[in-house]
């Protein structure tokens, strides 16, 4: 029995990491490769969410196809941020101001989607969400089986777009040396243009995959970001296998403080442990550390 | 001989700090020129205002004849200007094998010139060869040159900027690298270079030029800079005989 | 630079004094109604539908008016949140001087307005807070129509164990004022009669994901009852969770959830197969064959195109008993706050309304239960 | 002149013991151990990358060292942190400048009276007479510091828009505020003409005269070569020789490793 | 960060200390006549409000703007003085300032004391952190029900006792005019305080940490210590206004300090402009009465606050202190013209 329970908490936790690496792997390339916090990830993930309900409803071609839509809405939200607040503050060269900036955007983001799609959660049904597979007492729901597929597939995607296209390594030099990339004739500007189109469009596609999952309402997006934040932080900043790693973990411990202490205190343990991790690896789970140049 | 590299009254500034006043020079296809001068004369920041890192505050700089004082440095690059910067600035954390493909990042279309660049540069530095599966932050000072050299060369460049090659390297490794660059030469880039090791510059370099504070003091043949006495003053100081 | 502001402010103020005052003085007899609704933030899932039930009222009663009263309402965001709502309270109070108001729903809100309205002494009007502080010991100023934590959770305990034959509970609560009150209630009660409860499971409003709760439900052995508090959007993923864990009737288990009435009508053809055998408490029965509710269902629904659910029911009691108030004598806060004390078997959408010593609602036909059938209809359960 | 002979007599001011640093497996310094007397003005030369800027970071406790000690005045520095040596009289500047480019020069200098102030914690707040004798002093001292290095009429500008040269003078002020008996000067020549040469080279003759200790990291030969009493000669984080300027500059080994050989 | 700059030099070194004194007597008037300008308790509610926040951006601006530290936790300090002075109060029956003193101290004890933990940690690390630790305050807050009543909240908190000399009643805090003075007379107090500390050798000494923290080691300024000291006193002030937030409101939720409101302070500081005293005081005012004024928007009303936070961000970067820069100087060279 109680072996049944620890498998079956380990395969929620793995289904809500899974999500949970889709909206931080975002914040971690972002943050690569400009050193920079999108406040408003959280609700590019909102808007992803809303799109796929959308096109789902009023189109009607089904769960997948409306993943994709929610992908391009999240690419195309992020080359706008980009270009109007990134863009014009990198000059300015302050970590805090796009920071800021990203708060406002926040804002108005989540109060013009309050405004068109209203507060009442909408009740996001896929084909998929109400078939359960059942093994040997564990329970899995084919929903979450797409997640998981889905999620893995995504990361995998990234791996091979990071580790063997021309553009994944040039971005990947962007993120390490920015100027020097520049010299090998790559244009630093249309990368990191780049990244933040992958990263809200990792953000959408997170949406909707979440959607089922979330109370869907315009403020869905900000109760996955804080913990999301936490996990790029565990798992090292711009740290892409660490923000993997951290984000299955942080899964898990949701899953585990539900089953074994109290719901409530999933977020005293996360950032607990994010506190731990910070005191004594400040660098993240996998270190890349350089020494200070004097 | 036509000029590769013609530099005009090049004035350069890190905010408001000057540290270059007025920089002419030129470089000639096929040549080896060396930019010689202290610490502090502006020689690297020379470098990097032709290779597109620092826009000029004044003058200009045209490259086989187009004028490119405007273009970003990676417009420049695809032109044919490569540089090694100073202090190697490998990419750490992509393997020996990335950071030389992403040197030939304007020909990525082409897989097959592709190889055969890699292939040159394994064969001028077959350590490389040997870790090319390694990250590049895990190598030791001497290979990270030669990556960073054969980073540059992947790009085929018509002009190679090179910056202190010889900084913090063992001897022995100084004297490949340069057999290197010579080799390089014979084979057609033209090199812009700055060394602080004046043996190893005036043994190179055909022509040379002499900054001290941000100015271009005096120019010639390397032979006949080596004997005049302003060369000595602006590179090691006025040296002893003044006491 | 000071002084510029002050000049900034104080025209500011006066621009806002001038609209208010304009929409105020439109009319000579006009009953003012002022209504702190949670209106931005996730709170706004109530303001919103707070907001259609009192439109509906209006509109039906400004078509004649009442003793020659028309009625105004004057919006305030209260945000559910205290120092917003205390904000808001004094903004209407100063500019808008209110005969009455109407509002918070969340209980923090509506504790820290109420002792601003009796110092204004303006009558407070009160339907979606539960808390028993409201009215216990409350003040002469606020009134709640709808029952309280306690009558409810009393009520809730007794059918569970009387009526279900539960003996083992499983308390599932958002940890919110309203959340650990309900559950605690529930609990003092169930236990004192000689149930016992396995668990006590409380959770943010941020926790999306119910499974891992579900399975540790499903984990904890023989479960008759479930009391759920929650409201609509994590109270569906809830009801799914069980029924996929298999712990309730909707997924083949044998526990089934219980609860007060937070959920609206709908919440089980949203929630589908996994809401089979719910039993909840609901003030708001749409098939209620009362005139009183036939007739505002079918103009809710020629007005919006949608079901009414129990929120926009309350606004819309609200308003009317205001007028039933006002028909009575009321035209001033003073005499509204008597007429209110004095009202006696009111009848209104969500049940009929008679306050005891503390403003607070004592007839139980507010509360209805209902049970989902396999069709996901409701069945009422005629328990009291 | 030279103070080498009196200086060795006595105990040195500083002293390192096989002094060693690595970073990431390179030797960046490695068995470094000399003494530099009281009163001495000790250079140290050496191609880029030899490891000279590492050696001042131990000195001024940048950085720990790996292995080895290094002891002033008598105190065993080795876990000292940077802060607290500034107060036993060690200071610095640096290679690569490191103003507060924000603050002007009048204001950089007065940061470096900060182990000076002697007020009563209370004044900080209430800012009675004490704490007005001190601005005034901490100011006067200042406006000194920067005449000192020629800079009098530029107090008021922010140190970001100076020019390189003045920004090395400025450090060279703000470093002498602190009041030091060792100050670590790290290529102040770098990036100056030949009148600004001159006058940092009477500047440390002056300093040496007011009983202050140098340590000069230089390349400028003739600034090194003339001011120098002892000069310590690096490559590869080694010590390659050590002696007076003319020994060095006799040197066969020096002169082929940093000088180029054939060039002198 | 060249805005700032210029902001802080006017603001900053181009006041004697007559013109500073002319200062503090305008802003004595100003808070003594506000609340008889504004006369209805709806304003003077937002009044109190606004010195409420103007001690937090003072706070905030002291840690991040002074010291460099990007704190993004700074609900978690306010919360802490709120719930500690009041809970001494409620359960205790400590009084009042004696309660107030504790909730100071407390706040600025986990300031210290995260503080001490973070000094290691650089920009966006230490802004997680900080983050994250707020978060925790937050949920401890919420979860510790036997202690804080959690989401249950505390209500009827009694604001402070009356100030009575010789049996004569002087301020009576039941009244929100004297409330007001109260607050803002604190706040003044707290303002001056702080810039005599930066206009100290303190000011000195953080700028240069801020700055270059190795640069400032090498004059013998222990950063870690000082950014420690920095962190303490901006989070004791934001413990002075939680209690005063407790007992002005009368009520106590968690939710009133959740990470959103570190957020809204540091908006108030950047608005204002940080590294000035002056700018966050008018940044806090600003970003108080502005969704109040807006209220005529209805739905729309957090959307323009918003848009407005991202334009000041854009095209006024220095903040208020800057725009006011630009004016004055405008003004000035027309003068000397």
């Amino acid at each position: 029995m109680t072996t049944t329970i620890v498998l079956q908490q380990a395969i929620n936790g793995i289904v809500l990491g899974s999500l949970y690496v889709l909206v931080a792997l975002g914040l971690t390339l972002i943050y690569g490769v400009l050193v920079q916090i999108n406040f408003a990830h959280a609700d590019f993930v909102t808007l992803g969410a809303f799109a796929a309900y959308f096109f789902m409803h009023l189109v009607g071609l089904g769960y997948i196809p409306s993943i994709a839509v929610a992908l391009i809405v999240g690419a195309a939200m992020g080359w706008l941020i980009n270009a109007s607040i990134f863009t014009p503050l990198r000059r300015k060269n302050n970590e805090l101001l796009p920071l800021i900036a990203t708060i406002g955007v926040s804002v108005m983001m989540q109060n013009l989607m309050l405004a068109w799609f209203g507060p009442i959660p909408y009740a996001f049904e896929t084909e998929f969400s109400r078939h359960v597979i059942r093994f040997a007492g564990i329970f899995v729901s084919w929903q979450n089986v797409i997640i998981i597929v889905v999620s893995a597939l995504t990361i995998a995607l990234l791996y091979v777009f990071m580790k063997f296209t021309f553009l994944g390594k040039a971005l990947r030099a962007v993120s390490q040396d920015r100027e020097t990339a520049g010299l090998m004739g790559i244009n630093p500007n249309f990368l990191i243009m780049l990244t933040f189109v992958i990263a809200s469009a990792l953000a959408g596609m997170g949406g909707a995959m979440l959607a089922p999952v979330l109370v869907l309402t315009p403020f869905a997006g900000t109760s996955v970001i804080v913990k999301a934040f936490a996990i790029v932080i565990i798992g090292g900043f711009g740290n892409v296998e660490g923000t993997i790693l951290a984000g299955l973990i942080v899964g898990l411990i949701e899953s585990y403080t539900t089953q074994f202490l109290n719901p409530g205190l999933i977020d005293i343990v996360v950032f607990a442990l994010l506190l731990l991790m910070l005191a004594i690896r400040p660098t993240g789970l996998i270190s890349e550390r350089r020494e200070e140049n004097v | 001989m036509s000029a590769l590299l013609e530099i005009a009254g090049l004035e350069l500034a890190y905010g408001q700090v000057a540290v270059c006043r007025n920089i002419s020079l030129r470089l000639d296809r096929g040549e080896i020129v060396a930019l010689i001068g202290a610490n502090g004369a502006g020689k690297s920041t020379t470098l990097r205002a032709i290779a597109g890192l620092l826009s000029p505050r004044r003058g200009t700089i045209a490259f086989g004849g187009r004028d490119v004082t405007a273009l970003p440095s990676y417009e420049r690059s695809k032109l044919g200007i490569a540089l090694v910067p100073e202090g190697r600035r490998v990419f750490p954390f992509l393997t020996v094998r990335e950071n030389l493909e992403l040197g030939g990042f304007n020909s990525r279309k082409d897989p097959s010139t592709l190889k055969r660049r890699m292939e040159r540069v394994f064969a001028m530095f077959p350590r490389l060869s040997e870790r090319s599966s390694q990250n590049a932050g895990t190598l030791s000072g001497g290979e990270q040159q030669m990556l960073a050299l054969g980073r540059a060369m992947m790009s085929e460049p018509q002009l190679l900027c090179l910056d202190e090659p010889s900084l913090g390297l063992a001897p022995i490794i100084v004297h490949d690298i340069f057999q290197t660059i010579r080799a390089i030469n014979a084979a057609g880039t033209s090199i812009l270079l700055v060394e602080q090791n004046a043996r190893h510059a005036f043994e190179t370099a055909q022509r040379g030029y002499v900054l001290q504070t941000g100015s271009v003091i005096a120019s010639g043949s390397c032979a006949t800079l080596k004997r005049d006495p302003r060369v000595q003053e602006a590179y090691l100081g006025r040296t002893a005989t003044r006491r | 630079m000071t002084r510029t502001l002050r000049t900034l402010c104080t025209s500011v103020a006066a621009i806002g004094l001038l609209t208010i005052g304009a929409v105020a003085q439109a009319q000579d007899k006009t009953i003012k109604i002022g209504a702190l609704f949670p209106m931005s933030g996730p709170g706004s899932y109530f303001g919103t539908q707070d907001k259609q039930g009192v439109e509906l009222a209006l509109e039906q009663i400004n078509q004649t008016g009442v003793n020659g009263y028309k009625f105004a309402v004057h919006y305030e965001d209260s945000a559910c949140s205290p120092l917003p709502a205390t904000q808001a309270a004094k903004r209407l109070i100063e500019q808008f001087k209110p005969d009455v108001i109407i509002g918070e729903e969340c209980s923090d809100a509506t504790l820290a307005v109420m002792p601003i309205v009796e110092q204004a002494k303006v009558p407070l009007l009160n339907a979606g807070s539960s808390s028993i502080k409201i009215t216990q010991p409350g003040n002469p100023w606020t009134f709640r129509i709808m029952p309280n934590e306690v009558m409810q959770g009393i009520n809730l305990a007794e059918n569970a164990y009387r009526r279900m034959n539960a003996r083992r509970a499983v308390l599932l609560f958002e940890n919110t004022n309203a959340g650990i009150g309900n559950a605690q209630v529930f609990k003092e009660n169930f236990t004192r009669l000689g149930g016992k409860v396995l668990a006590e499971i409380g959770f943010g409003r941020d926790v999306n994901d119910f499974t891992a709760i579900a399975t540790r439900v499903a984990g904890l052995g023989e479960v008759d009852v479930i009391p759920t508090y929650t409201l609509e959007g994590q109270g569906l993923k809830i009801t799914q969770a069980l029924a996929q864990a298999g712990v309730t009737k909707g997924g083949g288990g044998n526990a089934i959830q219980i609860g007060t009435i937070w959920l609206p009508f709908g919440f089980e053809q949203k929630a589908g197969k996994a809401a089979l055998g719910y039993i909840r408490i609901v003030q708001f029965d749409p098939t209620d064959a009362r005139p009183v509710a036939r007739n505002f269902v079918s103009a809710f629904k020629a007005k919006y195109n949608t079901e009414p659910t129990h929120l926009n029911a309350h606004a819309y009691d609200q308003i009317m008993l205001i007028a039933d108030v006002v028909k009575r004598g009321g035209k001033d806060p003073e005499t509204i706050r008597e007429g209110l004390a004095a009202t006696k078997n009111y009848s209104g959408v969500t049940g009929s309304v008679e306050f005891d010593k503390n403003n607070q609602n004592v007839k139980m036909d507010t509360i209805h239960y209902m049970e989902t059938k396999p069709d996901m209809s409701w069945v009422s359960l005629k328990w009291n | 002149m030279s103070a080498t002979a009196d200086g060795a007599a006595g105990e040195p001011l500083l002293r390192t013991q096989e002094l060693q640093k690595n970073f990431g497996g390179v030797k960046a310094v490695s068995e470094i151990s000399f003494d530099v007397p009281m009163g001495a003005i000790f250079a140290v030369i050496g191609p880029n990358g030899a490891g000279k800027s590492t050696l001042i970071n131990l000195i001024s406790g940048v950085y720990r060292p790996d292995a080895g000690s290094l002891s002033f005045d008598g105190v065993d520095l080795s876990t000292m942190p940077a802060h607290l040596r500034v107060r036993f009289g060690i200071a610095r500047t640096f290679q690569k400048i490191r103003l507060f480019r924000q603050l002007t020069a009048l204001d950089n200098v007065i940061a470096g009276f900060h182990v000076h102030h002697k007020i009563p914690a209370w004044q900080y707040l209430v800012h009675g007479a004490a704490f007005t004798a001190d601005r005034r002093r901490c100011r006067d001292q200042a406006m000194q510091l920067l005449e000192f290095v020629g800079m009098s009429g530029r107090a008021h500008v922010p140190a970001g828009s100076l020019s390189y040269g003045e920004q090395r003078m400025l450090e060279l002020a703000r470093a002498l505020a602190t009041k030091p008996r060792l100050l670590l000067i790290d290529e102040p020549a770098a990036g100056l003409n030949a009148a600004e040469v001159d006058g940092l080279l009477d500047r440390i003759r002056s300093l040496r005269h007011g009983g202050t200790t140098v340590i000069l990291v230089e390349h400028n030969m003739d600034l090194v070569m003339n001011v120098a009493d002892r000069i310590m000669v690096m490559e590869y984080g080694r010590r390659l020789f050590e002696g007076t300027p003319a020994e060095v500059q006799k040197n066969p080994a020096v002169i082929a490793a940093y000088l180029g050989g054939e060039l002198l | 960060m060249s805005e700032t700059v210029f902001a802080q030099q006017w603001l900053g070194k181009a006041t004697s200390s007559r013109a500073r004194f002319l200062g503090y007597l305008t802003a004595v008037a100003v808070i003594v006549t506000l609340p008889l300008v504004f006369n209805d308790t709806y304003w003077r509610t937002n009044l109190t409000v606004c010195a409420i926040n103007v001690l937090l951006a003072i706070g905030l601006d002291f840690i991040l703007g002074y010291a460099g530290q990007l704190n993004l936790g700074h609900s978690a300090f306010y919360g802490l003085g709120a719930y500690v002075s009041t809970l001494l109060i409620v359960k205790l029956a400590v009084p009042f300032w004696l309660a107030f003193v504790a909730g100071v101290a407390f706040a600025g004890l986990a300031g210290t004391f995260l503080s001490l933990f973070a000094v290691r940690l650089r920009g966006h690390y230490l802004a997680i952190a900080s983050l994250g630790f707020a978060v925790i305050v937050h949920q401890i807050l919420l979860n510790w029900i036997s202690l804080t009543q959690g989401p249950l909240g505390i209500y009827g908190i009694a604001p402070p006792p009356a100030l009575v000399v010789d049996g004569t009643v002087i301020a009576d805090f039941r009244n929100l005019t004297a409330f007001f003075y109260l607050v803002a007379g604190f706040a003044l107090l707290s303002f001056l305080l702080l810039s005599q500390l930066v206009r100290s050798p303190v000011g000195e000494t953080l700028t240069a940490i801020r700055e270059d923290e190795v640069s400032a080691a090498s004059l013998g300024i222990n950063a870690a210590a000082w950014k420690v000291f920095a962190f303490g006193v901006g989070s004791a002030i934001a413990g002075a206004a939680g209690c005063f937030y407790a007992s002005f409101v009368g009520t106590l939720v968690p939710d009133a300090f959740f990470i959103t409101e570190a957020f809204n302070i540091l908006a108030m500081v950047i608005v204002g402009g940080m590294g000035t005293l002056i700018g966050p005081v008018f940044g806090a005012v600003l970003l108080t009465i502005l969704p109040e004024v807006l209220r005529g928007l209805g739905d729309l009303r957090l959307v323009v606050y918003g848009a407005a936070l991202t334009f000041v961000v854009l095209f006024i970067p220095g903040g208020m202190a800057q725009a006011a820069n630009a004016v004055g100087e405008r003004l000035w060279r027309r003068r000397s013209a």
